[in-house]
């Protein structure tokens, strides 16, 4: 398949988006200023932002806690950023943090604990299609993940089941300091796929037109009751999280990879063919600063949940039976 | 009016419930085609269809997630996990995971799922096919937990878990699903956190859960003929507990005895008698006593009855309080 | 691989000795004098038997709930029937029940969860070599119980850490209710070998030479550290234990099945060579009759534990540091 | 004396019980090349090599069965789950499993098994990387559990668990990783059910958890000041409880404040409080007060401070038992 030029633009500009978005918060890190850990996915934008522009308006997607790349393109800045910095006009109250959601922008939530969100997303796929609506979930889990029970059983459900689920496995060759050589030898994660009765296929997470075009096509199988496997390889440029000095890997090996810039190569591509001038990656790249500046401004204004707001038992039960203790 | 089991009542409450809203599913381990390990869901399928009443592979924990992530869509899951033992699998999805997505999430989830499971002794059927695991739930915040104990309530309180927006534990006493006791016909639910008074007496209160309201109904019976007036009562749900209810018959009776099936180490008995020394210290005639299993593994067979608490230790009990 | 007469023989004898003592187990629970459940293996008797005779004396196997025919076979009678009955002379003192394990006959136990038992003899099988030991730990699920996260994080951890085992995968075809068709979409579940980068073989379970020499070859890969997966198909003739009518099921579909009797088809080809004969057949028959009968008597006298062999916190405890409740 | 960090301490306790011992290997995520997400286990790898410092895919069900059964192979695995929050997904493993494979074989088996895992809040790291879990796993029979305060405990506790022939669950606290204390240089061990009298006192008895065994030592300087003398109590293991330190203590002062970081429903205050009941009753001169985190699930950032328990708390309720 081929994109037209303002798809090729509009998915630069997202991948971007991401880039400068992560980049600020390692400057805020570096001064101090944030209140958690954050898992960044510099270097693998083109994965997420690939599955993003693939969905269509009713498509949910499944996060993990290295999301923002999705994130910041499918959530309001403002309220995103707000979460991710704990404050209460946050999507989840700043509760939820990088395990954000919201109903209205169709993101699940990413638990704490690895793997749990994939037999969700198979549970969420499969009332979609018994409420026949019409939404197929994009279920991102990364290659550390798979070896979680929780993934098999759901894999094994979707299956079997027949949900309008896509499991795109972002394989970025690190789990915290264990490389994928050391947490499977399976050749490759796509293989899972056939051990369930799927098709499953192993493609460059680097490249985002591949991984556009094999999302829409797995989005449509799945809307015809076929789950599929779609297994990105990518790479972690950064840390585990930002300042995890990553001292585990050979600094080589990461250089190696960082030659393989998702960003980079569109857009060099859409600059070659004249989509994109260097005014335009200028002009991109203030616009872009200036609303993350913006929505950071915004946020660190923005007050911190109180004591009422936290200790808010409403908020515990839907149906609250009274007992402060209880 | 008419008598039916306990396992009847679970199955009518299934079905009305699933008459009423059509969100409501029930999905698990054999509960279609053969109708539950024990019975318990046997005609469900046929009425509801396979898109309603499902087959699953064998994956506590799958399941268990599944149906949070169903429910998080807008359905009303009823899960079974087939022997409440096995709910050790499913223990992250049920405790750590459904109950804390409405908080964390701010409120934009809330997760109304069931989760059935029959638990107990009383088959010699060894260590993991044997327990009553209520207690391995109390130090989580969020979830609900009921633990019925007679075809009445097991209906009533099984048809307000279902309609309850919160994640539900509830956990059915295998040995009971035989038992008969009356049952309306017309509709009816007992609401979730309110105890029940299985009887008055004004000598000591007997806090008896699930199996152990029949030993201790058994014991009051014999007490009274030593002039001993007992209180029995049923908390039904151990969260939220109906204090209100044990403290009343505290202030009355001054004397505590606990029995549940579960060991009594780190059992629910611990938990009510902590809450009623902070509140009714001044009550207490006598120190609280806890009834327990003993902290064995239950053995295969008959000796799994040497570990399990019984009517006798509950006469003993009461003796040694009442007689000093 | 071609077996000598005698081996068949042997392997004749073996699954006609588990056969007799199931059927010799049915007509006791008729009788209505056993003390559980019990889940028989009839019409599986090759793949257990197979497996059995392609092992060494070094090596190990982890049971399921369903194994007497591999039980029987490895472990004295007087004390296998004692412990099924529950009785203090049994190898667990009848506490383990179906759930049997023995150090010396190298037995490990089958747990009451299903799926556990994977993980654990991976394990012990790294553990072996660890040790610098020879054993192969032949280890047995069921069909149903693959669908178990402990079953995936077991094998993906045997293949990566190359553990001597051998995981077989007995496929009756049925679990409890559920037949294989509702429990995953996989073509078959030798599948799921590749997802972990192991080997892996679908065979005719009811084909006990077949079975040993794919478990005798799979031995030879796990002791130089390739673990592999075999999985036997056979049928499950019983219901999920002695006195569940097995309504579920299509009665035309268990027929069928039974024509394809596995101590049948090696009795019929045995007879036809010349290896066995009538009277063969019969003397063996009365043999393993007597045997059987007179450890049933035997168990039958063996007294149940006592409360003190029940209420033993040094049975709880390798180290008892005190307390009755603590 | 010289003083190190309770990271350290762990991490001498491992190097010395494998250089005792070649059968003890650990094994968990991270753990080898990076030394641990806490960098308790850095050098380990290097000492003693790969094959007995071993990084695992993330499977925390599938490790601890994995040492089940390599400790039933003969070996002594330490085996570390990397936030005890995610010990819910090897609920089945560690309690259900391997603490009752001795008892179910009738002795064919033990199983010398060392689960480590850090919990507890302080870095607002939310819901499913915060919580103490020592209770979730009271109720079941066979675990031996212990939740070690000091860097000098810490050290002596985990060799003697790694010396135990019992499965252990060794629940440090990463909040005081950081912290100093004196520790010898020489060998020693702590034994496994004694608890420890932190400061002496008589007119009431804090019995205090992990982390808030610092909070109570603060409370009861401040409290001293008011002329109140406080004893303060850590038990070091929850199973076995070490019962006669704690009734000791309770029959000389007839007061008690029972202070853990895990939730006060179903926390192990409430076992505590109800054996203290049972045996001290007559020496009570006021209720027995628990304080434990809120109900809620702990939120990310700087609002954890709402839901969990801290000196303030202790002091008050110390205040209220001796004013009446
Ligand atoms: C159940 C569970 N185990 C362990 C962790 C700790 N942990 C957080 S992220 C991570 C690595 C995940 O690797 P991968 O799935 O490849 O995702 P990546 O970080 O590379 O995006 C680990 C081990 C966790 N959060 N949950
Ligand atoms: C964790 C767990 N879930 C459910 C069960 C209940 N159960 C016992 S046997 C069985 C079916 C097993 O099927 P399979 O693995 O195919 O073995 P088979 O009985 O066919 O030999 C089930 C569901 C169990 N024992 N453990
Ligand atoms: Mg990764
Ligand atoms: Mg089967």
């Amino acid at each position: 398949m081929s994109y037209s030029n303002q798809e090729l633009l509009k998915m630069y500009e997202q991948m971007q988006f991401s880039r400068l978005f992560e980049e600020k918060l390692i400057a805020l890190i570096n001064e101090g200023g944030l209140p958690g850990f954050y898992h960044l996915a510099i270097g693998q934008e083109a994965v997420q932002v690939g599955a993003v522009s693939a969905m269509s308006k009713e498509d949910y997607f499944l996060a993990t806690h290295r999301s923002h790349p999705a994130l910041v393109n499918l959530l309001d800045t403002n309220k995103f950023i707000c979460e991710l910095l704990g404050r209460y006009e946050g999507y989840n109250q700043g509760k939820g943090w990088e395990h954000i959601s919201s109903k209205k922008e169709k993101v699940l939530p990413a638990s704490g604990d690895l793997g749990v969100g994939v037999p969700l997303a198979v549970g969420f796929a499969w009332a979609l299609k018994a409420q026949k609506k019409e939404g197929v979930v994009i279920c991102l889990c990364g290659d550390g993940a798979t070896s979680e029970g929780n993934v098999h059983e759901g894999m094994n459900m979707a299956a079997l089941f027949k949900v309008p689920i896509v499991f795109l496995i972002e394989n970025n060759q690190w789990a915290i300091s264990t490389p994928y050589a050391k947490q499977t030898a399976a050749k490759n994660l796509s293989t899972r796929a056939a051990s369930y009765g799927m098709t499953g296929v192993t493609i460059d997470g680097n490249d985002v037109e591949k991984v556009r075009e094999t999302v829409e096509e797995a989005i449509n199988k799945a809307r015809k009751g076929e789950p599929s496997v779609i297994e990105a390889v990518t790479y972690r440029w950064k840390g585990h999280f930002e300042g995890e000095p990553g001292l585990y890997r050979n600094p080589q090996e990461v250089e190696e990879a960082m030659k393989n810039c998702p960003v980079k190569k569109l857009k060099e591509k859409l600059m070659a063919q004249g989509t994109l001038t260097v005014d335009m990656v200028e002009k991109i790249d203030q616009d872009i600063v200036a609303r993350i500046k913006a929505a950071f401004d915004y946020a660190a204004k923005s007050p911190l949940p109180t004591e009422e707001q936290t200790v808010d038992y409403k908020m515990v039960y839907a149906t609250y039976l009274g007992g402060d203790l209880q | 009016m008419r008598t039916i089991t306990y396992a009847q009542a679970t199955l009518e409450a299934m079905a009305e419930e699933m008459r009423r809203d059509e969100k409501v599913f029930f999905m698990g381990e054999d509960v279609a085609m053969m109708g539950g390990a024990f019975g318990q869901s046997m005609g469900l399928l046929q009425e509801f269809g396979e898109e309603r009443v499902i087959d699953t592979p064998i994956c506590e924990s799958g399941i268990a997630n599944f149906a949070n992530g169903a429910a998080m869509a807008g359905m009303r899951p009823v899960i079974e996990i087939q022997f409440a033992d096995f709910l050790g699998l499913a223990f992250d999805a049920v405790s750590n995971q459904g109950p804390k997505f409405r908080y964390m999430s701010g409120g934009e989830w809330s997760v109304p799922v069931v989760v059935r499971s029959p638990q107990g002794g009383g088959f010699g059927a060894a260590c993991q096919h044997s327990q009553c695991v209520e207690a391995w739930f109390m130090n989580l915040p969020g979830l609900k937990i009921v633990i019925p104990t007679t075809p009445y309530d097991v209906k009533g309180l099984l048809k307000s878990a279902i309609r309850d927006d919160d994640p539900v534990l509830f956990l059915e006493h295998k040995a009971l699903y035989a038992v008969k006791g009356e049952v309306p016909t017309e509709e009816y639910t007992v609401p979730l956190g309110e105890a029940r008074i299985v009887r008055e007496g004004k000598d000591i209160t007997i806090i008896a859960i699930q199996s152990m309201v029949y030993q201790a109904q058994e014991a009051a019976v014999e007490l009274e003929k030593e002039g001993i007036s007992v209180e029995i009562i049923d908390p039904r749900t151990v969260i939220p507990l109906d204090k209100e209810t044990i403290f009343t018959s505290v202030r009355k009776t001054g004397r505590v005895v606990i029995a549940h099936e579960a060991p009594k180490r780190g059992g629910v008995g611990a938990e009510i008698s902590a809450v009623i020394t902070e509140h009714c210290f001044g009550d207490l005639k006598a120190p609280i006593m806890r009834i327990g299993a003993l902290n064995i593994p239950l053995p295969f067979g008959l000796p799994e009855k040497y570990c399990l608490p019984h009517k006798g230790r509950i006469i003993n009990s009461v003796q040694e309080l009442i007689n000093g």
